[in-house]
């Protein structure tokens, strides 16, 4: 039996998740806004493994559907990369309030 | 042929003519006029035999038709089943409508072999599918179907002003649709509400369960569907503060959509208000009376003082029909038989009598490129046919008696006078303004001297004939023997007047 | 509650990651931004262990402390040629976001709070590399075989997006 | 008497062949026109002959059907129409005979004796209505006839607006005539005269409405027969062709005013207050039309203001309740009013369309029919003893002493001495002295087809007055008002001294004519220098026109443009604030769209954050 209750494992995903919620709202270059997402990607992570072992019915899923997630949070890491690359050769920018392409 | 499928024919044999337009060639000018004038005629053979087996004694319920069509129900079992089915069926005064839908498209299409330039196919297309939707407004026997149709003549209408109207046809069809597309939201919404309430959208039904003291609906909610109603239905009268969407269409919209236009889809508004605001809600509307005829008499004051100072006779007419529909509005207030019977007749003879004005100012600006009453002043002497028939046009517009025109306002001003005498007396002073303002557009155009030269103006000729000599016929007809319209309304509006109770 | 080291570790593993995500949101200059959350990331494999999820440690190592990490540091590298990032966005904008995130964190951890369901013995830890790879080829290989297929699309798109289109300039 | 009703038939007949085929038959269209009234005529004088040995006749059929309500139309024969109707069809057959020679040469020859067809059709419609709806269709149809051709020569610009102000103001007569109508409607539930009058005479109808409702159908009446302050119209419509004057505003159809007063005469017996509103308006506007017809140079006008004159005499007679008087002058005024017209016509034809009178003169020489045809006009309308005014008027004036309005039989005479005196200004200048205008060997007398129907009006002028004299009997009188007591004696006893009064006057004003215009031994400008200004009033006709212009179409305007500046900036301003609120909202919405991913996201975020939050504070999954 573990010591440390769920509920503070819930509770560091929160604080992640935030932090990162946070920075993707308000940072203005873009690679720190793909990096804010890891974060929040990060804390659901934990929050799946968490309730691998704490859950109502402990079981392997929760960390198969985390790698998965993490399978995918990494192609969108390159995907996102790569489309920033590309606005960047043709805008010169990586802040993403200059980004208004869907403007109107 | 079995009874019950003629109305099915009836209202959908226009859609027979888009089908074979289709496989017409868009270059083939002079067929697409031939189907498109050709589809027309089996509405109007059609509905003048019901017509004519009405007065033969037929009764006219023979004809109704109802399949189911659409079921539904809550995910409750126990929930009643929504029901709603495909209804068509016509009374008396349907059957005029009918009829004079029938004519009068029948004659604008023969119009527009005159006035329309360019991509017949299409306008031949949308025209016929605007007469469906016509036919079927005035036959649904369901508020659902009655809705559906309704929309239908929207759309066609839409684009037959935007594509094929005047210079600012654009402006024009978009404030058309944005007006009518604005009434028939707060229809559909009064449609919603009657059918979530009693669950039914039969016109026949929910007039019973109306009347029925025992109804689901609250007084006052009665009366706020009554004044949505007249809000819907307002617009497209049109009711005076609702109205500017309407004088540019008349204005910019080809003289053929005009003549349908101003010709019967004003008409669904007196239509819907006469059928369901008086027929559904009998005893609000009697409680809203006064202020029915104070519109009306606003309408037709307004109208004609309007009327008086324009300059383009397009907007003179414009005006001029809602002057004649403030005498519509008068004639429903009075909330009487004679009345009532007034406002049908004026609906029906405003139908044929813009018709004509309008196809004769089509003929005018055809010839001459302009319709100010300035530019055109003397045509008497070029055009003596045009200029006879206009000045018929006109007198039959300002009630000369002998004409429909007359018989219809006659009925209107007769019953609130009965019942609203002042209001009446006030209305009056729209007679003698109609008078001013159609002798001043129509002299100031066929009579005085010629302001300038015309080249190429040459009177009324071949085909153009048609719609004038029958419209001109129907309106002496009325006006002399109003008994052919007064009875195939008879028995409608007797089951209208039972809810008003006398 | 005791004192375990369990608990010990957990704690300083929650810190790390905690203030490897607050350095993140306060340094100025991006790639000190990327060290700490090297340090969030390589914390976070700690707590997986922590949880009985040896494997996925491993791979969140593998892939975040290491693949994306590099990733997101040649995107700096090569879009960046300036280092600072710059006056931030609007002052209120990230006072109504500060509140709404607390408020929603608040929400949360209302539910977090009441979290209490009992705990029951679970056999993570033995052979979880083997668990794992049961189920992902028994039970999730259709999932599985979606992810390769993602991968390889995402492979395809970012070399697509990223290649530059010089040479289609010259041709024509 | 059955078949009465072929009457109006007739002229209808010829108005339909000749709309169709009138461009073919070109002038051959005028034999179609005076075929189909010289039938109406010998039916009318059928008509009449039997209405004097058998009683009313009367048929009908239903009309329009309103619910319970059975609108009939029908035909009735009774003294007042069958004298109409024989008045009527003979001047319209006499018209129509004038009419060919002097329209001929006109281009719309045959849109002429369309027009003449229509009108007459209506008119002998009117006269046989037997409710009063039928008489407002016809009533109206009328007023459209007179349009049409007043507006005959349509690329005059006068007569456009000449055309136009007739029918715009009969039509503000008629609309009284119309709610006087619609009002006696549904207080006696019938269009039918009998049974209205049976109505009233059985106290159905309260007192005031009688009055509100006669005196709404004497509006009509005021408007059609030009009586003050509707009369401006009238001398107006001289700008249609001379017998279209004759027949329409002489006549026919500005008499109905006065026939209508008449066949609704027991209503009017009802009440006082009617009466004698009609009995003020009469012989007001006889005074007043007369004063202007003093000075009046064109000798249609002063022909046309002797007309409303000679109109508000006989409106003054019904008005006195001397119904047999108004009757009888509405007949000998139809007459000699229409022989004057026509021989007004050919002097205009001889001397090639000038219609000044200062242009004329001497034409007595030249036309040796028309001028003494002009001249019994003259005397007879002058009431001139033993032509047929002098009896009518005479009738008139007794009526009125009995009837016991001083002020306005005084009036009344006053207005006989101007009548003479007019009259004989408008002979001796045209015809007397030397011709003043150019051109005077083309003057030459008409044409047979022009002169006979003067020849035959002219014996009837003289000959006229002889069916109802004090002298010989009252036989149109008796016949008039046989089988209907209430509507009084068949002939108004005056004292001796009044037919001597009427002499005296009329005789007078010839005479002071004669001095001034004839022998010439008083200056022409006594007159006008002496009463400058009064004499250049009644020459701007007391600027009623004028007024007009200044009051009621200047405020019809006013309001037109108060109406416009609703439309415009009120309603459409109203639809331009709901549009412009809706086009506001979309620009925020689309400022809100700035592309600014991150924004979006923080909105969304917040949104979601907001309900997260309420969701927690409500305490829902906690539940």
């Amino acid at each position: 039996m573990s010591s440390v209750p769920a509920s503070a494992f819930l509770a560091l995903a929160l604080i992640l998740f935030c932090i990162g919620l946070y920075g993707a709202l308000t940072k203005r270059n873009t690679v720190i806004v793909l990096i804010s997402i890891e974060l929040m990607l990060n804390a659901v992570n934990i929050n799946l493994v968490t309730f691998s072992k704490y859950g109502l019915n402990p079981s392997i899923t929760g960390q198969v559907f985390t790698l998965f997630a993490m399978a995918v949070g990494a192609a969108e890491a390159a995907v996102g990369l790569a489309i920033l690359m590309s606005v960047y050769r043709n805008k010169k920018t990586v802040h993403i309030d200059e980004m208004d392409e869907m403007k109107n | 042929m079995n009874l019950h499928s003629i109305l099915s024919i009836l209202v959908f044999s226009p859609l027979a003519g888009i089908v074979v337009l289709a496989f017409v060639p868009k270059q083939a000018e002079k067929i697409c006029k031939l189907v498109g004038v050709l589809f027309t005629l089996p509405a109007l053979f059609l509905s003048l035999a019901i017509y004519f087996h009405y007065l033969a004694g037929k009764n006219l319920a023979d004809f109704s038709v109802t399949h189911s069509w659409i079921q539904f129900r809550g995910f409750n079992v126990q929930e009643p089943v929504f029901s709603v089915a495909y209804e068509l069926g016509i009374n008396g005064f349907q059957l005029l409508l009918v009829v004079l839908t029938a004519v009068v498209a029948t004659l604008s299409a023969i119009g527009a072999v005159r006035f329309v330039k360019k991509e017949w196919k299409g306008y031949f297309m949308l025209f016929l599918l605007l007469e469906t939707g016509m036919l079927g407004v005035f036959t649904a026997e369901n508020l659902i179907l009655f809705f559906i149709f309704f929309e239908v003549t929207l759309i066609p209408t839409f684009f037959l002003i935007g594509k094929w109207g005047y210079f600012e046809k654009e402006k024009a069809a978009f404030s058309f649709l944005l007006y009518n597309g604005f009434g028939s939201a707060i229809l559909l919404i009064v449609i919603m509400i009657l059918f979530a309430k009693t669950g039914t959208t039969n016109i026949e039904m929910l007039r019973k369960i109306v009347a029925d003291p025992s109804d689901p609906i609250s007084g006052s909610l009665k009366l706020g569907l009554l004044i949505s109603l007249l809000i819907a239905f307002g617009v497209k009268l049109p009711i005076f503060p609702l109205h500017s969407w309407m004088l540019r269409v008349h204005v910019q919209a080809p003289p053929s959509v005009v003549m349908i236009h101003s010709g019967i889809l004003l008409k669904i508004g007196a239509y819907g208000l006469i059928r369901f605001g008086m027929g559904i809600f009998p005893e609000q509307f009697k409680m809203l009376a006064t202020l029915i005829a104070v519109l009306g008499v606003m309408n037709l004051l307004c109208g004609a003082f309007l009327a008086f100072i324009q300059t383009d006779f397009k907007m003179v007419l414009a005006y001029s029909s809602i002057s004649h529909m403030g005498i519509v509005l008068m004639g429903m207030a009075a909330m009487n038989q004679t009345g009532v019977q007034g406002a049908i007749f004026q609906v029906i003879s405003h139908g044929l009598i813009s018709a004509l004005l309008f196809f004769i100012v089509g003929v005018l600006y055809e010839r001459t490129d302009t319709s100010f009453i300035e530019n055109l002043g003397g045509l008497a002497k070029g055009m003596p046919l045009a200029a006879g028939f206009l000045l018929a046009a006109g007198m039959a517009s300002l009630g000369l008696p002998g004409m429909s025109g007359f018989v219809s306002e006659f009925m209107a001003f007769m019953g609130l006078f009965k019942t609203l005498p002042w209001l009446a007396a006030v209305g009056t002073i729209g007679i003698i303004m109609t008078a001013a303002y159609v002798l001043r557009a129509v002299l100031g155009m066929t009579f005085g001297q010629a302001h300038r030269e015309f080249t190429g103006v040459f009177d009324l000729k071949g085909v153009e004939f048609i719609p004038v000599l029958v419209l001109v016929l129907l309106i002496v007809l009325i006006g002399v023997f109003p008994s052919v319209l007064s009875s195939p309304l008879h028995s409608a509006l007797e089951t209208i007047l039972v809810g008003l109770g006398g | 509650m005791t004192f375990s080291g369990e608990f010990f570790a957990s704690m300083v593993l929650a810190l790390v990651a905690i203030i490897g995500g607050v350095l993140l949101l306060n340094l100025n200059k991006v790639v000190h931004m990327v060290v700490a959350l090297i340090f969030t990331f390589v914390s976070i494999a700690g707590i997986y262990i922590l949880l009985s999820a040896e494997f996925v440690a491993a791979v969140q190592v593998l892939i975040y402390s290491g693949a994306v990490t590099i990733i997101m540091l040649f995107g700096i590298m090569l879009t960046k040629p300036y280092d600072e990032s710059e006056e931030p966005t609007g002052k209120w904008r990230k006072i109504i976001l500060a509140i709404g995130i607390v408020g929603f964190a608040f929400a949360v951890y209302l539910g977090i709070y009441n979290f209490d369901i009992p705990q029951v013995q679970t056999v993570l830890h033995e052979n979880n590399t083997m668990q794992i790879g049961k189920a992902i080829y028994s039970k999730f290989i259709i999932p599985f075989e979606f992810v390769s297929v993602l991968l390889l699309v995402a492979l395809i798109g970012a070399i697509v997006l990223a290649k530059r289109e010089d040479k289609e300039g010259e041709k024509e | 008497m059955e078949n009465a009703w072929l009457i109006p038939l007739f002229p209808l007949v010829s108005f339909v062949i000749l709309l169709l085929i009138g461009k073919q038959l070109k002038e051959r269209s005028a034999y179609v026109g005076i075929l189909a009234t010289f039938v109406s005529l010998v039916f009318s004088i059928v008509v009449l002959f039997q209405r004097f040995f058998e009683p009313t006749y009367s048929a009908k059929f239903n009309w329009l059907t309103i619910g319970d309500l059975h609108i009939t139309a029908g035909f009735e024969v009774n003294q007042l129409n069958a004298l109409m109707l024989f008045i009527v069809s003979l001047v319209s057959f006499l018209v129509h005979t004038y009419s060919k020679g002097y329209m001929h040469g006109d281009e719309r020859f045959s849109v002429f004796y369309v027009y003449l067809g229509l009108f007459t059709f209506a008119m002998l419609g009117l006269v046989i209505s037997p409710n009063l709806l039928q008489t407002y269709i016809f009533w109206e149809l009328v007023g459209l006839g007179s349009f049409l051709l007043i507006g005959f020569y349509f690329y005059k610009e006068e007569a456009k607006a000449a055309a136009k102000k007739a029918f715009i103001m009969t039509r503000i007569g008629d609309v009284g005539l119309f709610i006087g109508m619609i009002l006696l409607f549904w207080q006696t539930k019938s269009f039918e005269y009998s049974e209205i009058f049976k109505a009233v005479n059985a106290g159905q109808v309260s007192g005031t409405m009688i009055t509100l409702t006669a005196i709404l159908i004497f509006v009509g009446a005021v408007g059609k027969s030009g009586q003050f302050p509707l009369h401006s119209w009238l001398p107006d419509a001289m700008e249609g062709p001379t017998p279209v004057s004759a027949l329409i505003h002489a006549a026919t159809m500005v008499a109905a005013g006065v026939y209508l007063v008449a066949a609704l005469f027991p209503l009017f017996l009802a009440s006082k207050t009617a009466l004698l509103t009609i009995a003020i308006i009469g012989a007001f506007t006889a005074i007043f039309a007369a004063s202007i017809g003093l000075v009046q140079t064109d000798i249609k006008r002063v022909l046309a203001y002797s007309t409303v004159s000679q109109l508000g005499y006989m409106m003054f007679a019904l008005g006195s309740a001397g119904y047999v008087a108004g009757v009888f002058h509405l007949m000998t005024h139809a007459f000699f009013k229409a022989l004057l017209f026509l021989a007004a016509g050919s002097v205009i034809h001889a001397v090639g369309g000038n219609q000044d009178i200062e242009k004329m003169g001497g034409l007595w020489k030249k036309l040796k029919l028309t001028g003494p045809l002009f001249l019994i006009g003259t005397l007879a309308i002058s009431g001139v003893p033993l032509l047929s005014g002098f009896f009518s008027k005479d009738e008139i004036l007794a009526a009125a002493w009995e009837g016991g309005h001083p002020i306005l039989f005084l009036l009344a005479l006053i207005a006989a001495f101007f009548t003479a005196f007019y009259m004989f200004r408008l002979f001796f200048l045209v015809f007397t002295g030397e011709f003043r205008g150019k051109d005077e060997k083309h003057v030459h007398e008409s044409p047979g087809s022009m002169t006979f129907p003067m020849i035959v009006l002219g014996v009837l002028a003289i000959v006229g007055g002889y069916v109802n004299t004090p002298w010989f009997g009252s036989y149109l009188g008796d016949w008039l008002v046989q089988g209907n007591a209430k509507l009084g004696s068949g002939h108004a006893e005056g004292p001796v001294w009044i037919q001597l009064a009427a002499t005296l006057f009329s005789l007078g004003g010839s005479f002071f004519a004669w001095l001034i215009y004839g022998k010439r031994s008083v200056s022409r400008d006594w007159l006008s220098g002496k009463g400058g200004i009064l004499h250049t009033i009644l020459l701007n006709k007391y600027y009623i026109d004028e007024f007009y212009q200044m009051t009621i179409v200047a405020i019809s305007k006013g309001i037109s443009y108060l109406f416009r500046f609703i439309d415009v900036f009120l309603v459409e301003g109203l639809v331009k604030l709901v549009t412009s609120i809706i086009q506001g909202l979309g620009k925020l919405g689309a400022k809100l769209q700035s592309g600014q991913v991150q924004t979006y996201g923080a909105v969304a975020f917040l949104g979601l954050a907001v309900l997260v939050v309420i969701f927690a504070l409500t305490g829902g999954y906690l539940r």
